[in-house]
Order: C-alpha cells, then structure tokens, then sequence
C-alpha cells in the first residue's frame, strides 16, 4: 500500500470498506478513489449503501473493516469533527440545518478556527476577538449574498423556503472551508429552475478547487456533471467509469438506470 | 428587615443556579437534574474548610468552585456520551449519589451535617450580617449573568444552540461537540458550587436535604418557568418562585392544608409550563423546549 | 406575570372552598397573643408534622375554651420547615419579623441548629421538642427543651438494658437522620462505656419500607437484644420483619412506638418490647383525661412527641401569664414557672433550659403498653 | 450460606416490588415513549381509593383491589389525553413530557396527603401473614403471592407482545407510530389502551404491596418510580418482560451487595448500577436495542 502523497495520487481512497449492521450487509468490500479538482458521483438504488458510505468516510459510524485515505492519511477511526477538520466537509439527505439558529448563525458557526469559539476566549473577551468576530460576520454575510439569501440573515433557518434552507446548507458546507466536499442528493427536491442554479454553483466549485463526491438520483446530472462515475448495488461496487463508459455498461443498465428511469 | 434580606439573598442565590443551569439546559440542550449536587459540592468543601483551616471568602470560593469542576469531570466524563432522555436519567443517578455520600460520609457529618459555619472574611473585612451577605450574594448573580451573557453572545455561545439543534451537524463542521458541552458543564458546575458557598455562609449549618433532588427539580422548574435559553428570564422566575411561596403564606389558606398546596402549585407550574408555555415566562421562541 | 396572578387566584378561590368551618371556641376575647410554630409539614417528615400539629393544636383549642390567658386568645402561627434547614431559617425570621410573634416552638436537629443563632440574635424564646441533640444545652439561654436530650435518655437506657435486664450484647439499628444517629450513636457509646458489645450496627432509612437485608445481617449476629431507634411507621415495619424472617429477639427503644399505630402495624410480634420514655404514666387521672379529649378530637391515640407540643403550648400560656407577652418576659416567665404540671411530668426551667423529666420503662403486652413491675 | 440464600430471597422479594411497577411504567413507555413518572402519583392514589373501600367502606379485598385498578386506570388514560397526546401532537420531545410528568407527580403526592393525610395508613394488621419456611429460608404468604403474580403477569404481558396481534402493534410504535396502524387502530387509540392497562396494574399492583408491606402513605411513589426508572434501563427500554427482569435483577444485587457492605450504601449502589448499565450497556440486559443516538 502507497501512503507517500504526490500530485496525481488521489484526494481520497477508499480501501475494501465494509459494514454490516446486524446481519444485512450495508456496504461490502468497496474500493474506489477520488481525484483532485474532480466531480466523482456515487450511483445506485434505495438501499445500495450510497448514505453509509458517506456516513463512513466521515466518522459518523466505524467500518468494520478497510482503509479511508485523505490526502494519503489513514482517516478510519478518527472522530467526525477530526475528519471534517481534515478538510472533508458534508451535506445531509435531511440538510440538518440548525433550525432555531438564525440564517447567519448556521452560516457563521461552521467558519473554521474561530476566535471566540472557545469557553476561555468568549469569557475573556477583548478588543481582537470583538474584531474577529465582526470579520467573520461579514464573511458569513458574503456567503449568504452569493447564494441569493442577502436579506434572510436573521431569519430562524426553519423560517426559510425548501430551496433556501438547500442553499443555506450549501452555504454552511462552503464556510467549513473544506477541500472535499460531499454532497447527499443536493438537488432532490428542487424546481427544474433552482436545479440548474445548483449545478451552475458545483461546477464553479471545482473551478474554484475544491474537489466533489456527489449522491444523485438524478441520472441526467449525474452524466452532465461527473467526471468519474461510481455504481453501487447492494453494498458493492459493480461498475465505474466515465460517465458515457457507464452508460454503456449493460449490467448498469439493469440493476440501476432500467429501474430508475 | 432581615427576613426581607434573607429572602433577597435565596433569590439571587436561586437566580445563579438557575443561570448556570440554563446555560446547559436551555442553550446546549442538556436536561441536568445533579444543579443541586454540584451546589452541595460548593457548600460542603466551604463548611469543611470555614469549619477546619480557613473562612476567607475568596479562598473558599475558588476551592468550592474547583471541587465543583472535579466532581462535574467525573459526571461529565460518562454522562456527556448519553443523549436526551438517558443524560437526564444519568445526571439524576449522580444526584442521587451524590447525596447518598453527604448522607452517609463520616466527613460530611452524615445526616447531622456541619454547623457553626464562621462568617467569611475578605482582605480583613468580615462580612457577618445579613445584608452584607445578601450582597455578596448579589454580587454572585450579576457575575455570573454578566459572564453568562457574554458567554451566550460569542461564538462559543452560537455553537451551543448549534449543538442543541443538532450535534451530528454540529461535528461534521469540524466542531468537538463533546469538548463544546464539557466546558458549559464545568462552567455550570462552577457557578453552581460558588452559589453553594454563599448559602453556607449565609445559613451556617447545612445538611445532606437541603442537596437532594427535590432541590434539581425545584432549580429546574425555575428554568422552565422563566423560559429556557433566557436569562432574563431565569432571574425573573427565580424571583417569583421564592416569592410566590411566601406570598403564598400570607393568603388565607387553612394552615395544615396550606403547605401541601404550596407543594402542588409547584407541580401545576411545572405542568402549566410544559405543557401550554414552553416559552417560559419570557422565553426566547415558543419552541427551544421542544 | 398574569399567568402568575391568574394561579394565586386559583389557588386562593381553591382554598376558600376547602377552608374548614372554625373551631376554636369564642370564650378568650380581643387581640390573640401569637405563638409561631415550625413543623416538617411536607416531604418526607410529613407524618410528623401532622402528628406534633395535633398536639399543639389541642392545646391552642383547650386554652381558648378555658378562657384564654388574660382573657385573651392564643393563637398558633404555623409555618413548614419541609424539614429543610433553607425553609426552617426563613420561617424563623418570617415568624418574628413579620407575624411579629414573641416566641417559637420548633423540632428536628437539623433545623432547630441553624436557628439558633437567629433566636439569640433576636432574643426570641424558642421551644425545641424531640430534637434531643445535646447542642441545646450550649444554645444560650433563649433556646429550652421539654423534653430530656438523648444524652440522659440513652444513657438510662443503656443502663437499663445492662443493669436491669442484665444484657451484655446488643445490636442496633437506627434512622439514618439526624435524629435517629444521635440516639443510636449515644446509646451504643453508653453501652459500650459500661461493658456492652454492640453486634450489628445498621440504618434505616426514613420512609423506607423494606429493611429485610439489614435485618438478615443482624439476625446472622443471633442478639439477645434488638435495639431500634426509628418513627412508629418505620419501627412497626422492623419488628414486623424481624419476625418474618424468624429473629427471636427482645426489642427495646425509647418512646416512639407508644402509640395504636405502632401496635397495629408490628401487631403480636412487639411483645416484649421494652420502651423507656419521659413519657406519662398512663394511669394517671389527668393523663387519662387527656389520652380520653384527644382521641375525641382526632380519633386515634396520641404520639410519642405531639403531646410534648402539647405542653410547650401550655408552658408558653403559662409563661405569658407570669412573665407578660414580650421576648424577654416569656423567658422570665419559663424560668419562674416554678414545676410546672405538664401532661408528660413536672417541668421545670429554674435551673436548666432543658427539663429534667424522669424516664419510665414499660413493656409491650398483647396490643398494651403495660408498666413494668418493680 | 443460609444467610446468602436468605439475601437472596430478599432480593426477589424487593424485585418482584421493582418489577410489579416497572411492568407498568415500561408498557406505557414502549407504546408512548414518555417516561410516565407520575405513574408513582397513580400507584399512590390508586393505593389510597382501594383502602377507602376495602378498609374504610368495608368492602372487602375484591371491591377494594377493583376500585383501585379502576381508579388507576381513568387516572392513567386522564393523564395521557391531557398532556401527553396534545404533547405528542404538538411535537414536542418526549423530555418535556418527562418533566410534565414529575410536575403530576408532585401534584398527587400532596394531593393524597389533603385527602388522606400524611400518616402511614394500615392496611394489612401486623401478625396476619402467615409465616413459612423454606430450608434456610423464611418468608410470608404475601410474599409468596407477589412473586407469583409478578412472575405470571411478566409472562403473560411477554407473550401478548411476542404474539399477539395488538401487543406486537403496540410495541411498534414505539419507534413508528404509522407501522401500528398495520392493524387497523389509530395509534393514538393504542396508546390509550397501553396506558389503561398499564396504570389498572399499577392500581392491582399498589393493594398487593401495600398488603405485603402492611401500610401505605401519601410519599411512597417517589421512591418506588426511582428504582423501577433503574430497574427499566437496566432490563431494556421498550421491552416490558425485560423491564421486569432488571427489576428482579435489580432487587437481587442490591440485597445481596448487603451481604458484604453496609446498608447505608444501598441507594448509591442502585445508582451506581444504573449508571454502569448506561455506560456500558445502554440497551439493557435483555434489551434488543440501544438508545436512539
């Protein structure tokens, strides 16, 4: 096993990862990496294990057994808010949000390294952490603006339309700052309109570089979006590839795009 | 006088348990009924010290308050790892060990308790009648709800309520939920063993009852009734719940029914506030308790 | 705060419909002389202070029919400890500050300690009975009791049971409650002092109902004397269990169990047991009297204590009449009451704060407590 | 050993008291999810209306035992359809009905002690139990009595969850309340049902202890909601035969740990129990699964 990173060795590496909870296996011997600056989609039907895999790669639940690399570092058993310290930064299928938190507050309290945001700090107050936290306002206050929530900051996030809180969470992911973005279904639910909008904004993400590990149902986006694509079924990985390699694979045409479409 | 000073000094002490619980209760999400315990922490290493090396005000306090930070390490360190439900039933099993050692130590006077508590000293000065330690008292309270607000209104304070929304969220932001609660535990715990202190002072003798877990109830109440996640509102129920009994007493109830109706107005706060005002008194949002 | 105001009314309008129709007789005239008292009236202790109230109400009553003191009524201020010292401080200094009464009768070691230093502070008379803690002696002199501390009692206890009984070997159980290990903790020094072994020392806890595992571990001592110091409630249990898991033993305690509710609750299995108290000799003519006007008014036998309230009812009227109703002249009063006929024994506060009452030992007989021969 | 066997069998006797409470209180917890303190104000006032018309009225045992688990059971389902189904409704944690139900608690206790004053009332005379032994073991016909009923109730109640149609819908919703509804009754009906037969136990259950204890008084739900609170987790949450089993469990250390350490410690070992089990076992002994994290 290489664990030396160079520039082309991938962002993240997925090493015969399996799960069982009870005696049902939810994800089952999984091997597949994710380069830098790329868009790979994670595909398959209810119950493939897409969510659990997500959930492993971010310390939410422990494998049983295999390997998760970040950058070339082992990231497997490390706590959740370790991992996402690491740089891997999610969204919720259920968007999470902190729903009696102002729009500004869900977004300001996912800034990283914040001053005050020790016990100690905020007690001991001070004219630098006054002015830290006006800076990081007026980040979260940016971020809101881009995604079209200027006006909404102190609205409670429960107040907020669907597609707003979606943006809002989209918001809180992009002010962690983390490089590997995990995105769970980040377009379910949305107008053909607001859609387009969000693909817009993943595709200047990457421009941007950050690199993108995407659930998706919807299979139109997933080939325009995806640079590598990724098809679970039952727990396993039966195919991957480019997008159009995907297409063309029969046994995906089967078990996944011939139910699903 | 000195009973209206008297009553004055519970209220701002019942004010800064009802605080620095709320801090955890209303703020972080974390139902704790040990307050009491954490209280009789404070008073019990203040009576033991006052009683056997040293009544200086300022020494005592700091003592009770790094005992309060010992003993909410040992609940914390367990009960922390328990969500809803099961931290509550958690902290009121400490609550109730914790009593079980006042009740039963040779060093705590068991049952007996400790009497003779000596009136605290600060750079010379004694403080030994009762107004000035209802101030002292008043003192506690204004420190503990200028430190609290601070606490509330900085980032620390936003990832509170972050974490009582909700605490997988609140870790996928790279966030230590549990370093998040352990300092508000402590934090808690520290104000909680200082009111303690203050009370032994003020009251000279202590025994294991007045710890118990009526006293965590009767603490909570107060935070519901005021409105959790309100300090305002805390201070102001705390006023009103040690008033409201004693204004009580001045009604024309028959007096040997009068004392049970007390009891059962408590519990009809406690229903009428869950159940129709979650708010509180003047909470934050109707929801917080949800 | 409306929602507030709207519960007091509640609770007022609640409270008016239950008030009972007044029973104190209109003999005594004007302006009543107060008396405050402080009972556990709640929580745990409640059966106490339901029991310590009886007392002193009959008394209040008894008084006011007679005429009163000085033509006057006498009128008792109740307040709830809830057996918290918290409660216990505030009533006190509610009682003389507010109700503006001249004199006190308070019970239960740990709340009667900490007001001591407000009944100096104050110079407020104050009754203390049943609270047996040997602190009294050393309260100063505003603070008396009527009833003798459990350093005298258990010490003629410990001797009873070594001397008259001629028992070496003992083991204990009692309350774990300030009270409770005050008696326990005396006698078995005492007993110890004068030869004694104790065997098993166990607790039981207020309220409780099971003791049966600290009951097997004393039954494994095989004692020849069970020595039980608990409320009537608790204590009928322990010998009830005793019995259940076939300890043969003799009991012996002070004077709690004398009363119907202990004797219903252990039933046959209390024979034997030998009770040493202050209390009355229930031959007596008044004494009689007294037991016949208070099942009358409450329909049960009296307790150990609640006639005790009883008397410092009566020792305050006395003490009003002689002394005059201030502060100062109650506590002359108490002193020059001279011996004073309380349903319990002659009292007397000339020399000491605490009376000195003579302990009479009397033995459970099919349901009876019966005076022991010789 | 006669001494052990003895601790022993004082530890069924204690637990069969946990288990005979706690039998109630989890059935009403598995279809609710609340934890139903005020279930101790229930066993108290239930208690209190069966010695009315078993002892006072004169009734005799079967009147008083009906009255109790009657008045118990309308008590049961008053409390439910006033707080907690607007609660649930509202959707509002289960936690703020917990504290609700302290809230009740506190208002029974002292409503019991207005109305039947705070004295330890007699129920059962001292000496009218009849007294047997059993090698080295002593015990009484009450005793005896309990143990059985509880033994017998467990199993049953285990069987109607296990097999019964309504019991397995019951026990469904606790953890979704449209999977009940498979046997066509609205849940919310479900629930009035697990509290009508959970609190008319408690009211069966409060008479049979208070025979075997010999009194009863106005503060005895606290104390006994505390050791069957432990007694459920440490058999399991939502799972009433193994709430009964931590009950025995329960009863058994706690007496048997008297063996060796001093009594005075018995409250804090029970705890200390609790908050082990919670650590290191949170879905109980015989509990099928963790706390929902």
């Amino acid at each position: 096993m290489s664990t030396s990173p160079s520039s082309n060795s991938p962002l993240l590496v997925l090493e015969d990862l399996s799960k069982s909870f009870g005696g049902l296996r939810a994800v089952h011997e999984l091997s597949f990496s994710v380069q830098a600056g790329s868009i790979t989609s994670l595909i398959g039907g209810n119950g493939a294990g897409k969510t659990t895999v997500f959930n492993l790669i971010t310390g939410n639940l422990g494998a049983d057994s295999g390997h998760i690399l970040f950058r070339g570092r082992r990231i497997d058993g490390l706590p959740p808010h370790k991992i996402a310290r690491a740089g891997i930064a999610r969204s919720f299928q259920d968007l999470r949000l902190f729903s009696r938190l102002s729009a500004l507050d869900n977004v300001a309290a996912a800034i990283p390294q914040q001053r005050g945001e020790s016990l100690l700090a905020s007690l001991l107050g001070g004219a630098r952490l006054k002015a830290a936290n006006r800076e990081n306002e007026a980040r979260a206050r940016g971020l809101l603006e881009q995604l079209t929530l200027a006006g909404h900051e102190e609205s409670l996030a429960e107040q907020l339309s669907y597609g707003q809180q979606k943006l809002l969470g989209l918001g809180r992911l992009l002010a962690t700052e983390g490089e590997l973005l995990l995105l769970d279904e980040p377009t379910a639910g949305l107008s053909p309109g607001m859609v387009e909008d969000f693909c817009g904004r993943i595709r200047r993400l990457v421009d941007a570089g950050k690199t993108i590990l995407l659930i998706e149902h919807n299979v139109e986006i997933v080939m325009r979006l995806s640079d590598w694509v990724v098809v679970m079924h039952q727990g396993e990985k039966i195919a991957e590839g480019v997008p159009e390699e995907v297409r063309h694979n029969v046994s995906v045409m089967h078990t996944y795009l011939g139910i699903s479409s | 006088m000195d009973y209206v000073i008297y009553i004055g000094n519970l209220m701002a002490l019942y004010a800064t348990l009802a605080i620095s619980l709320n801090l955890l209760v209303g703020y972080t999400g974390l139902i704790s009924i040990a307050q009491a315990g954490m209280y009789g922490i404070g008073a019990y290493i203040t009576a033991l010290l006052a009683l056997n090396f040293t009544h200086d005000l300022l020494l005592t306090t700091l003592l009770s308050a790094a005992g309060g930070v010992a003993v909410s390490l040992v609940v914390a360190l367990p009960a922390l790892r328990l969500r809803n439900e099961y931290f509550l039933i958690a902290t009121m099993g400490f609550q109730s060990i914790i009593y079980s050692l006042f009740m039963n130590l040779e060093l705590t006077g068991g049952p007996n308790g400790l009497w003779g508590v000596p009136h605290p000293q600060l750079f010379g000065f004694t403080f030994n009648t009762s107004l000035e330690k209802f101030l002292l008292a008043v003192a506690l309270a204004v420190v503990c709800y200028v430190l609290a607000l601070r606490v509330t209104r900085s980032p620390f304070g936003r990832l509170l309520r972050a974490v009582r929304e909700d605490q997988t969220a609140v870790s996928s932001l790279g966030k230590s939920v549990y370093r998040i609660k352990f300092s508000i535990f402590i934090f808690s715990a520290i104000f909680a063993a200082a009111a303690g202190t203050l009370y032994t002072y003020s009251i000279t003798a202590i025994d294991p009852v007045a710890f118990a877990l009526d006293e965590s109830i009767f603490i909570i109440t107060i935070v519901i009734v005021g409105g959790t996640g309100s300090l305002n509102g805390s201070v102001l129920a705390a006023v009103l719940l040690i008033l409201l009994p004693e204004a009580m007493k001045f009604l024309p109830i028959p007096a040997l029914i009068a004392p049970q109706i007390r009891q059962i107005s408590y519990g009809l706060l406690l229903v009428f506030f869950t159940r129709f005002r979650r708010q509180g008194l003047i909470g934050e949002y109707q929801d917080v308790l949800k | 705060m409306q929602r507030i105001g709207g519960l007091l009314v509640t609770l007022l309008a609640a409270a008016l419909w239950l008030a009972p129709v007044g029973a104190q007789a209109q003999m005594a005239k004007g302006e009543p002389y107060r008396i405050g008292i402080i009972l556990p009236m709640t929580g745990t202790a409640a059966d106490y202070g339901a029991d310590f109230n009886a007392g002193a109400v009959l008394a209040e009553e008894e008084i006011n029919a007679a005429g009163g003191v000085n033509g006057r009524p006498i009128k008792l201020v109740l307040a709830d400890s809830k057996a918290s010292p918290k409660e216990g401080v505030a009533e006190f200094r509610r009682l003389v500050e507010v109700e503006k009464v001249p004199a006190i009768i308070s019970t239960m070691t740990h709340i009667i300690v900490p007001q001591f230093p407000i009944s100096k502070e104050t110079n407020t008379p104050m009754i203390t009975v049943g609270a047996i803690t040997p602190l009294i002696r050393t309260a100063g002199p505003t603070v008396f009791s009527n009833y003798p501390l459990a350093d005298d009692e258990e010490r003629i206890i410990a001797e009873y049971a070594i001397h008259k009984l001629g028992i070496k070997k003992a083991a204990l159980i009692y309350e774990n409650s300030a009270w409770g290990k005050q008696l326990g903790e005396i006698f078995s020094a005492e007993f110890k002092k004068l030869g004694g072994e104790i065997l098993a020392e166990e607790i039981s806890e207020k309220g409780g109902r099971d003791f049966r595992s600290q009951l097997t571990r004393i039954r494994a001592t095989n004692p020849p004397l069970l020595v039980a110091y608990a409320y009537y409630g608790e204590l009928g249990l322990i010998v009830r269990q005793s019995e259940e898991l076939g300890i043969k033993t003799r009991f012996m305690s002070m004077g709690a169990p004398q009363n119907q509710a202990f004797a219903e609750i252990a039933g046959p299995a209390a024979n034997g047991f030998i009770s040493g108290s202050p209390r009355w000799d229930e031959n007596a003519p008044q004494v009689k009297a007294f037991i016949e006007r208070y099942k009358k008014r409450y329909g049960k036998d009296p307790d150990l204590y609640g006639p005790y309230f009883y008397d410092a009812v009566r020792l305050f009227a006395a003490a009003i009449e002689k002394g005059g109703y201030s502060k100062e002249g109650i506590q002359k009063g108490l002193r020059e009451l001279g011996n004073f006929p309380g349903v319990n024994g002659t009292m007397n506060f000339e020399k000491s704060n605490v009376a000195l009452l003579p302990l009479r030992f009397v033995q459970f007989e099919n349901g009876k407590w019966m005076p022991i021969k010789n | 050993m006669s001494v052990l066997s003895q601790f022993v069998f004082n530890g069924i006797v204690a637990g069969s008291v946990y288990a005979l409470i706690a039998l109630g209180f989890a059935l009403i917890f598995t279809a609710s999810r609340v934890f139903h303190f005020a279930h101790g104000g229930v066993y108290t006032v239930s208690a209190f209306a069966g010695y009315t018309v078993m002892v006072t009225l004169g009734l005799g045992l079967a009147a008083g035992f009906a009255t109790a688990a009657l008045v118990a059971a309308l008590m049961g389902v008053g409390i439910n359809m006033v707080l907690y189904e607007p609660m649930k409704a509202g959707n509002v944690s289960p936690f703020v009905a917990m504290i609700s139900s302290f809230g009740v608690l506190i208002i029974l206790t002292n409503l019991t002690a207005i109305v039947w004053g705070s004295n330890p009332t007699v129920l059962s005379p001292g000496g009218s139990a009849t007294i047997y032994r059993l090698g080295p073991i002593y015990t009484t016909g009450p005793q005896l009595q309990i143990i059985v009923f509880t033994v017998v109730l467990a199993l049953l109640l285990w069987v109607f969850f296990r097999f019964v149609r309504l019991g397995i819908a019951i026990r469904a919703m606790g953890s979704d309340a449209e999977l009940a509804e498979v046997v066509g009754m609205p849940s919310r009906r479900l629930r009035h049902i697990s509290f009508i037969v959970g609190s008319g136990l408690v009211g069966i259950s409060s008479l049979l202890i208070g025979l075997n204890v010999g009194i009863i008084d106005f503060n005895m739900g606290f104390d006994i909601m505390l050791m069957a609170t432990v007694a459920m987790i440490i058999g399991g949450l939502g799972n009433v035969g193994a709430a009964a089993a931590g009950g025995f469990v329960l009863g058994v250390v706690q007496n048997v740990a008297i063996w060796k350490i001093e009594s005075k410690w018995q409250l804090a070992i029970s705890f200390g129990i609790l908050i082990l089990m919670l650590l290191f076992r949170p879905s109980g002994l015989f509990g099928e699964r963790g706390p929902a994290a």
